[in-house]
């Protein structure tokens, strides 16, 4: 309210310029609520016996003048002239009888219903200003203590995780093994072109162990030589080129070559 | 004149058993909670403490008696937001407002359209313009939304749907308010009737209310408001 | 015995001028003082406190009168590097501190590790190596001895001396092992499908033992062990 009064500069208007101060004035105003709550405390009355008659005049004459320096205003101040100034002749004819439209005392009241309601709020807005900022009129604590968090770990493991995780580990470690074995297996092929060269010095029956005998120098070696060279003896004996016997369960296998394929059999 | 510091503190310090043996040590409990509201970057609510008090304390007549202990101090105890925390004292402002970091000052139209908000929320963008009288920029509102001081509440049923408006706790904490109702000057506002909603227009407003809960005439957000540019446009679109 | 609160603090909120006019209102300073520590993000230098305090105010003085006033309270006025500073008494740090038990599982490689301590103990780090064929990370060692499951037992009686590993008893209590001879054996293992497929015929399961006594070829701990690093590192040079 230490704000420059622009109702005074308005009826200044008639005998000087003073232009530029209004021109601040208008652009000060928020809307055209505002410019008529600031010519309403011209008055000086309570908002409750405010004239709304002689305040709709002075908005009048405020714009009209405005208009005169040829003030740019916005179309929100013009909306709010007309229809003040048919609030006037409203307010200044004599009232028709009651019709569906609102009165013009009821217009005129709901104005200043108004206009007392921008005034409230903004008093509340004035004291909430007013009020104790945090941060700026007061303050929390600077360097607030973080709450120390101990976390105590609970470490989760069952015996289910580790007899797996041992057995696992363990599998690895005898499954690399086989593989390093693998190197040392007597591939079928191997075994096909040993016994095809033995074959050759062969006339009569043997025990399939002593051909093999030369190949078994490692006892790890005895499972797969065996295994391979049955394999790829049972290939020859199907092909015609060995016959083979065993006299029991378990006995020794013996061997011989076929000299005349048609001999081929066991 | 000055309440004594030690006011119905049990002088627990020396080895005197406390008087009634089946309550916690009070003067022990009000230096736990002495400690707990002075290292806590957020106030603590009565249950917060309570958690933390010794089994059985009275929090309630702690924190009573914690605030008449520091009234007069350089820091007081108060209740923000329903909640208790420690603060400079308001009358020392002078000596620490030079501490203020670019304190962003918010300008009248942001100040009054707060106001509003606060006031009458849960308020849409539509009753806010209608209070002013005029036009609310996007910025204002913008301003007061990075202020973490208002929220989008959810939409008010009826045409167009427009989003409603409220307050934070935030915004409690920074006015230091303990509650909405605390609002200054709230009660002159009720009693002229201007937020009962007997003004002359469409919309009619109770109490302000900044509770989660949503009002009968209030519907919640959709997901599409959770960009603000969309709801900026779709307010925009109402009206 | 408890220094009263308003020691030495004029009644400055009362109508009176205070009685020696040459001295700032020591009180107000006070009350400054605690509202300026308070606020403050770091503690605060003589020098920075005088400067904000009224003009001729005894800052020395001042802070010794807050040191007293706040010494059996929550929360005290302690020097820290030379400036001041509020921190929760010493004695109440247990109320800032929350304890968080963490659920954590852990790593194959710990199990592993664990595993193969459980059943080979006295085991060293390159033993467990030899056998997961994988280099064994400090953080490994360290995470097991930190569940308290293994312990460093002794010794070994061999070049470079290593540490033999071995559970404790609260290895069996978590396991739900009455004792360790109770870990499953190779036909249990298979039993269970933990060994599926062929077994080598070499492949054996020793039979652990967690016996406090060292083995014949384990010497006990020297005290140099207390330090976990150097013990990793003279490990590591045995390798």
């Amino acid at each position: 309210m230490a704000k420059p009064l622009p109702f005074d500069e308005v009826e200044m208007n008639e005998r000087a310029e003073s232009e530029p101060a209004l021109l601040v004035d208008v652009d000060g105003f928020e809307g055209p609520l505002d410019l008529l709550l600031e010519l309403a405390r011209r008055q000086k009355v309570d908002l409750h016996r405010i004239s709304i008659l002689a305040l709709a005049e002075q908005y009048i004459a405020f714009i009209e003048a405005a208009r005169r320096m040829r003030l740019e205003l916005a179309a929100d101040y013009l909306v709010m002239a007309a229809w003040l100034a048919y609030l006037k002749s409203r307010l200044l004819l004599p009232e028709p009888p009651k019709g569906e439209e609102p009165s013009a005392e009821d217009l005129a009241s709901a104005l200043a219903l108004r206009l007392r309601r921008l005034e409230a709020i903004r008093e509340a807005a004035k004291k909430m200003g007013e009020r104790s900022w945090l941060g700026r009129d007061v303050f929390a604590r600077g360097a607030p203590e973080p709450v120390i968090i101990h976390r105590d770990s609970h470490y989760e493991a069952s015996l289910y995780d580790l007899l797996k995780a041992y057995a696992q580990q363990r599998q690895i470690q005898f499954n690399s093994r086989v593989s390093l074995h693998k190197r040392n297996v007597w591939s079928l092929v191997e075994a096909r072109e040993a016994l095809e060269r033995l074959v050759g010095h062969l006339s009569d029956w043997v025990t399939l162990d002593t051909y093999l005998v030369e190949f078994m120098v490692e006892p790890a070696m005895r499972p797969t030589v065996l295994a391979s060279a049955l394999s790829a003896t049972l290939e020859m004996v199907r092909e015609g080129k060995l016959t083979m016997r065993q006299d029991e369960a378990f006995a020794p296998v013996w061997v011989k070559p076929v000299a005349d394929p048609a001999e081929a059999g066991v | 004149m000055l309440p004594d510091m030690h006011d119905d503190v049990p002088e627990t310090l020396e080895d005197e058993a406390p008087e009634v043996s089946h309550v916690p040590d009070h003067g022990e409990a009000m230096r736990i909670a002495e400690a707990l509201l002075f290292a806590s970057a957020a106030p603590l609510s009565v249950e917060e403490l309570g958690g933390r008090l010794p089994e059985g304390a009275d929090v309630e007549k702690i924190l009573q008696d914690l605030s008449e202990l520091y009234a007069l101090r350089g820091v007081n105890i108060v209740r923000v937001a329903g909640k208790w925390t420690f603060r400079t004292a308001s009358d020392l402002s002078f000596v620490l407002a030079r501490d203020v970091v670019e304190q962003r000052r918010l300008s009248r139209a942001a100040m009054e359209t707060l106001a509003i908000i606060a006031y009458h929320q849960p308020v849409t963008r539509a009753e806010i313009e209608e209070i002013r009288g005029v036009a609310t920029s996007k910025g204002t509102i913008d301003t007061l939304l990075e202020t973490s001081w208002i929220r989008l509440r959810g939409r008010r049923k009826a045409p167009g749907r427009p989003v409603t408006y409220g307050t934070t706790p935030a915004f409690l904490e920074h006015f230091g308010l303990d509650a909405i109702e605390d609002l200054p000057g709230l009660e002159e506002l009720k009693g002229a009737g201007f937020i009962e909603g007997r003004v002359p227009s469409d919309f009619s407003v109770p109490l302000p209310s900044d509770a989660d809960a949503l009002r009968e005439d209030e519907d919640p957000l959709d997901d599409d408001l959770l960009q603000p540019l969309d709801m900026h446009q779709t307010e925009a679109g109402e009206e």
